[in-house]
């Protein structure tokens, strides 16, 4: 077993903390991971990505070149890595936001209207979150309660931040249902 | 209706890379209208920096040549003095001139070679990610100043300009800002005054300008251009530093 | 942690308290974990130097004064601490230096890469000498031999490269660091300048007039180097047993190729791994005799082709040498690698 | 005396939702659209159409132009 | 009779290799005399440089690290960093400073390092044969600058330790000679002093000493300290030019 | 003249309008000489900049301008060159860099040396990159390579070194200058940033951010750097048809090993001579050629062993290969060679 | 008022005939030998004794020893 | 033929003219010569020397280990040369300066009073030429006429030092009679 996932979207929407989160579970739950998040002159021009390697064995190289999983929450990460990801491979859209739509037939394309399910948290928040709670469910990568904890140890000295990204976990981890 | 305002002819149709909100890419339109405006396009030559305005090639519409952090400088100094009747600038951050290039820079003006640099302080550094610049404030936060600058375990800010004014070669200095339309207006009249400058041969110009870093300062455009006027410029007061274009006569 | 964050901590750890640096990319992690560490510990400095030149040389200082001490740079501030490198090694001060190295030449990209490697395994600087140069290929390697390299460098008084790339500075992995070494345990520094009370006078220098003495000194810096190139290699080996053909590779291009070699295992090509940790020194005794048995030895670099005479060097003829290299910051995946390794193996008949 | 009549046109392609412009016209002229451009950014846009009877026109002053970072407003004068 | 002025303690009985009537030498003895005087000798480190007094450790007898050329300040930082109750003193040819070494110094004295600069100032670059020192004067004749320094070609001197003042972490700038015995005098106070501000731990302090050098400016000793005089001293004028020891308080 | 007064004599015979140094010694007459003369050429520009680093970067804007343009330095002052040298070769801009060596490593002394080799062979910058490295043994030489040099330089558009050391930078010879080449003639370049006047403006970089791009640029650096490895081979030989033993020397050891072979053939022996003069491109073919007869290859060089890489490289285990050095600025004599060159003979039974 | 008494030493061994003693005794009590010394200069003589008639004493100001750059001055005072 | 001479002594004594007007006069005879001063900080301490070495054939090194010649005009001069001049050797000694005398019995001494012979040309001067002119005497290893040339070529647009320098070489030269 060896999946790797893309997380890909605007700078400012915490993707590369999805990509650690994910990192941070796969290794509670005892998986070798790596996680390698874009860096340098690539986040001026306002994009950021993160790839997240999970897998039983050693993994050979951080790189996904092509990915099991991509989950893209702007349009030109859509239009980036449609084309990417392998066949039988999930793309999680950021609906709200983006309106185009992959046109190869051997992908699933979950669809997480981001924005609208936000509105439970008073508009526009974590967002993330809430995408990471349906990919884990989607994709059973890493438990709900590992996850939870992972949370717990990263926000826990800070409560209301970790009660607003736990709701939001549920939330998208409950959208699915 | 007629078109009063609009792209100047010297920048180029990309749209930029800089974050929102960010002053080079005004900086780039106003020397780009200044280049119209002298009608110097074609024999302008400018050296971009290493530094957020990396890439400025794609957005001048003259020849340009890059130079290595810190080294614009020596560069200008090397294309001028093969062509001394073209108009050469640099275009150089705040680490790139006052930090790694501190020397090529002096040593420049000391000599009083003939070209404009355009120097960009937006208090840090912005291309990797905001670590503290040699323009950064005392009790700024910085990725490499935890806690805010502090004198003893950081040192203090450096001004530049005012070091410059003190070399003999230095021809015109002035420090301006781009947070308001009207100190972007004043900033496009220093530009002009420094590339008539070099027109004149008169030596060393340069123009300092404040330039905000909201992506780095953690702030909103509107407040990063606020908290120039009200904590920047304390530090780095606006205004002509050296003028001695009036003093001396033409060279040719 | 990432692999920058891995580095700095390890550093401190090892009792490193003095760090000059600039920033650049892809290494900026490091100076911006070391200034927030540093700052709140006791006899702790930390400086971001107004140059890598600058920075270099205040490494000598801090080094001359008995400290532990680091900086760390990528590509361009590399080649400018090249004279600083130099005189480290001409003075026989300890000291450790990180190349998070990246595309070239020039500015190029922040890319990961290994054009590097000449520039470290051969003194970029002028003169005769050698720096030790280690390459790690994971996060906890890169802490583990951030940690070691303190002591090799104390212990031969030289300077200590660790080169990785920018992906090893990037990349999240787990990792289980080192104990923390008590500043004061380390063992004290006969030879450091810290004012002459009740001894004579002493100083450091690296300028010998005579052409005698100089040579001297370089050979004593030869049987120093000798001493090392005996003692201190490391290298990996993996599946090398049956193999019938083996990639050499080091860093990063190594983990890619392994990911390649276990694929192509699992075709029954047999195929293994030679990784070289120790760059300098590099492992030329054990390859050459691996050389002896197995004749086809695929050499992969992410550059154009550097570490590919060191093999050259070490197998003397002795063995068939293929070479692939992808310069410029690509990465290669090891699908595209494990291919290449078949096309190598079946046109060489070896199955 | 009349003020002088005039009138941008906002590039919504190249807009960032900086808010300079919206910030710095003295007619207020300039609001933040709801419908995210290519860019992925709320785009500014131009309101003075709707707003002739409260004697909020453009001056084509040229404020909101000589700020924005992207070149994305032009601005026209009568 | 008594003796009442023999060699300094902190001074090594090796000859100097100087040559004749170089100023270098009278130098070394005033710091080796300020040195036995304040009574630090076991706790003082010098940083010697490349130039004519390279082999400054065969003569001061206290701990001294070499630095490469121009790079002092930069090795001074690191030392009293690591050694913050050492007394650390670089020494500097007007080339190694404000030359190649005009970075390092600029940013050592703002970010206030608490070490103390020796800034021997001879115009020239001794030890290399002759060549045009950043501190050359207009009109001067040296191998590199043939029939005068010309400002055109050239470029001006640079008045190094006027910008030093600029910086704000610098606690004591004075510019003096060795040309004679009251200057030689006045030398070795402002050499004290610089030396009692660090060791109070007000920052960064320097001299700057014009000193001769007869064998590159083709004079005798004697016509070389008369030039000193005659000369050199209208473009870098003696006195203090900083001091803001009076000012401030004593850190430790 | 001297050695150094020639180098200078012969850049400007080729047209060399621009120089950009800094003093280092055994060099000086370069610049010297270059400041009288430049000075009363119409156009020409001599400045002494304020280090290596700035001169560099002032031959590098030069150069972008379309000049014919030379630096020159000794040990630590080339060191502080190697970033401008990586962007003078990622840019693709000619220039000429002279090198004459010294003692190292750190300040070492000014005696002539041969310990750069490294550097100035594997790039001692960043990246993948090489440089043209052209090694005259004789004043008469130094002036007809640096004359070459140029237009190597801009044929290729790529920066080019003259390795000498300071003996020959020092050492008077009467020489034969080449003619003076009038700038106007020179061949125009259709790359260089003058204005934008009468075409679309251009720019001259070296950031690649796209790996991608950036590899098909190093590959592009490659394809040229292997027609160079094809058509500039510069080499000597000296009595090697009968010869046993063939000592392999460059520069002033070449010099040297010719008086020294010269002894020995007095007494019988069979050695001659083999002299890379391009040590970049190294003249890999027609060394391995030669040993594929004479199996004693007898590498003598004023260092540690640095050279003696590229020629096992060459030979690639077909000859048995000796090596004597002499670092930190040492002349042997001929009479030294030469013993040591009858003790291998006779040793390996050749005699 | 006597003047002070004093007298001085000159290492002639390290003594490079530069002169500067010679140009700053207030007595002109200094003079260049005409033996060379081991490093091959004339190395400065104190002259005092043969002049004590003139009233040409040392008053050991120690001006000599000042300015001299070999350290080869030592001065006595009574 | 290979013979190589080594002239020693202070700075100021004009060391690296006397070797550079013999190696022009080997020049202009036809022969290989080669020239080589000594550099840099060795000239600090005082000291220059200066290597010619003339030869028929190629000349490999221009450094002269074992001289034929050594013309030693101060005494650290001598001690420096004394034991380098090879079995049969000359030693040209400026016998105003140097007291000490080597003890080597293998060795020629030619002892030259410069200061006196100087004296002619109105005291200390040009006493570089007048050793030049023993030497070649001595040696034979350019003729008069030749040096003669060389000096005339190199002095000739100053007349005043022309002259001097060849009566110099002439006073030298016929010292040896
Ligand atoms: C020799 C070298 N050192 C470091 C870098 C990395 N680097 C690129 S830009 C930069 C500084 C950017 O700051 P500044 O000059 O203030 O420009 P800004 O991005 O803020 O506009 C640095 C350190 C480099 N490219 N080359
Ligand atoms: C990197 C480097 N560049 C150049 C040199 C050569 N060099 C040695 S000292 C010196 C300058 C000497 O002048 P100055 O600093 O004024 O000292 P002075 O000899 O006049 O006292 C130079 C250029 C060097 N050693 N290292
Ligand atoms: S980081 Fe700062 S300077 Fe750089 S583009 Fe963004 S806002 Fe502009
Ligand atoms: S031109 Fe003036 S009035 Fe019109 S929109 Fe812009 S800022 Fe407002
Ligand atoms: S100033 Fe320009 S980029 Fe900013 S919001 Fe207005 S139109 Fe958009
Ligand atoms: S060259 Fe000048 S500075 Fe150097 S020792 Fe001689 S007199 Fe002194
Ligand atoms: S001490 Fe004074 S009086 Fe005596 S010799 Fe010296 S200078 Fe003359
Ligand atoms: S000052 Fe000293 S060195 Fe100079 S002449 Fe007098 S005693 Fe001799
Ligand atoms: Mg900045
Ligand atoms: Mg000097």
């Amino acid at each position: 077993m060896l999946i790797k996932t893309v997380f890909s979207g605007f700078g400012g929407q915490g993707i590369i903390l999805m990509g650690y989160l994910l990192a941070t579970g796969g290794m509670y739950e005892g998986k070798n991971v790596t996680c390698l998040p874009s860096y340098g002159a690539e986040v001026r021009g306002g994009t950021a990505n993160c790839t997240v390697v999970i897998s039983k064995e050693e993994i050979a190289s951080p790189v996904a070149s092509e990915p099991d999983y991509a989950v893209v929450m702007n349009t030109p990460a859509m239009v980036r890595f449609q084309n990417q990801v392998q066949t039988g491979g999930i793309i999680f859209i950021n609906s709200s936001l983006i309106e185009i739509r992959p046109i190869r037939g051997d992908l699933e394309i979950i669809e997480v209207p981001l924005n609208e399910l936000s509105k439970q948290l008073g508009g526009n928040k974590a967002t993330n979150m809430i995408m990471l709670g349906t990919f884990i469910r989607k994709t059973g990568l890493v438990s709900l309660e590992t996850m939870i904890n992972v949370i717990k140890d990263t926000f826990g000295n800070r409560p209301g931040i970790f009660k607003l990204n736990k709701t939001a976990l549920s939330i998208g981890y409950n959208y699915l249902e | 209706m007629k078109k009063v305002f609009s792209r100047p002819k010297s920048i180029k149709k990309n749209p930029f890379h800089y974050c929102p909100g960010c002053g080079h890419s005004i900086i780039h339109r106003v020397i780009g209208e200044v280049i119209d405006e002298l009608g110097i396009q074609e024999i302008t030559i400018g050296v971009p920096p290493a530094g957020c305005a990396v890439l400025a090639y794609f957005y001048f519409d003259v020849d340009m040549g890059e130079a290595s952090h810190g080294r614009a400088a020596a560069v200008a100094t090397g294309l001028k003095r093969a062509l001394p009747d073209r108009i050469v600038f640099t275009y150089q951050g705040d680490g790139d001139i006052a930090a790694i290039g501190t020397a090529e820079t002096i040593h420049a003006a000391s000599r009083g070679e003939n070209f404009t640099t355009i120097f960009v302080n937006n208090g840090v550094y912005g291309m990797t990610g905001g670590q503290m610049a040699p323009t950064t404030i005392l009790g700024q936060n910085t990725t490499t100043s935890p806690g805010g600058r502090k004198e003893r375990r950081d040192g203090f800010p450096i001004p530049l300009s005012e070091m410059l004014a003190v070399a003999k070669g230095s021809a015109y200095i002035e420090r301006t800002a781009v947070n308001s339309p009207s100190n972007i207006l004043k900033t496009k009249r220093a530009i002009e005054k420094a590339f008539r400058a070099q027109m004149r041969g008169l030596g060393f110009s340069l123009v300092e300008i404040l330039s905000p870093c909201p992506t780095n300062w953690k702030m909103s455009p509107v407040e990063a251009c606020h908290w120039i006027d009200e904590v920047m410029v304390k530090h780095f007061p606006l205004g002509v530093i050296k003028d001695i274009t009036g003093e001396k006569k033409d060279v040719n | 942690m990432r692999g920058n964050h891995v580095i700095a901590e390890a550093a401190i750890r090892a009792g490193c308290r003095f760090y000059f640096g600039y920033p650049i990319t892809p290494q900026n992690e490091i100076p911006e974990y070391m200034s927030e560490r540093l700052s709140k510990i006791e006899g702790g400095v930390f400086i971001q130097a107004e140059s890598e030149i600058a920075s270099i040389h205040m490494v000598i200082g801090a080094s001359m004064a008995g400290g532990r001490v680091m900086t760390s740079s990528s590509g361009p501030g590399i080649s400018l601490k090249q004279e600083g490198i130099s005189f480290l090694s001409a003075l026989e001060l300890p000291a450790v230096i990180v190349n998070m190295s990246r595309g070239g030449p020039g500015l190029g990209n922040i890319a990961p890469s290994q054009s590097d490697y000449f520039q470290a395994t051969r003194g970029g600087g002028h003169g005769d000498y050698r720096t030790i140069v280690l390459a790690p290929n994971s996060c906890q390697e890169a802490g583990d031999l951030t940690y070691k390299s303190f002591d090799l460098a104390d212990k031969y008084r030289i300077p200590v490269l660790i080169l990785g790339d920018g992906m090893l500075g990037q990349m999240m992995e787990p990792v289980e660091l080192p104990p923390e070494i008590p500043v004061k345990r380390l063992p004290p520094k006969e030879w450091t300048i810290t004012g002459a009370k009740g001894r004579p006078s002493r100083f450091i220098r690296s300028l010998i007039l005579d052409p005698f003495e100089e040579e001297e000194h370089n050979w004593k810096l030869m049987r120093k180097y000798e001493k090392i190139s005996k003692e201190e290699l490391l290298w990996e080996t993996f599946s090398i047993e049956d193999a019938k053909m083996i990639v050499v590779a080091f860093g990063t291009a190594a983990r890619i190729a392994k990911g390649a070699i276990k694929r192509v295992r699992e075709e029954g090509l047999k195929v293994g791994l030679f990784r070289p940790i120790s760059l300098w020194p590099f492992p030329t005794k054990i390859l050459k005799e691996i050389s002896r048995k197995v004749k086809h030895l695929f050499v992969f670099e992410m550059n154009m082709g550097q570490m590919v005479e060191d093999v050259k060097l070490a197998v003397d003829g002795g063995a068939e040498i293929h070479f692939y290299g992808r310069p410029g910051g690509i990465i290669p995946t090891p699908l595209e690698i494990s291919r290449i390794i078949s096309s190598y193996y079946y046109q060489k008949k070896l199955g | 005396m009349t003020l002088a009549q005039g009138m941008i046109e906002i590039d919504q392609e190249l807009c960032k939702d900086c808010k300079l412009c919206v910030s710095v016209c003295p007619k207020k002229l300039i609001e933040t659209s709801d419908r995210l451009n290519q860019k992925g950014y709320y785009p500014a846009f131009y309101i003075e159409k709707n707003l002739k009877k409260e004697n909020r026109k453009c001056t084509g002053c040229g404020l909101c132009a000589i700020v924005c970072p992207e070149i994305a407003i032009e601005v026209y004068r009568a």
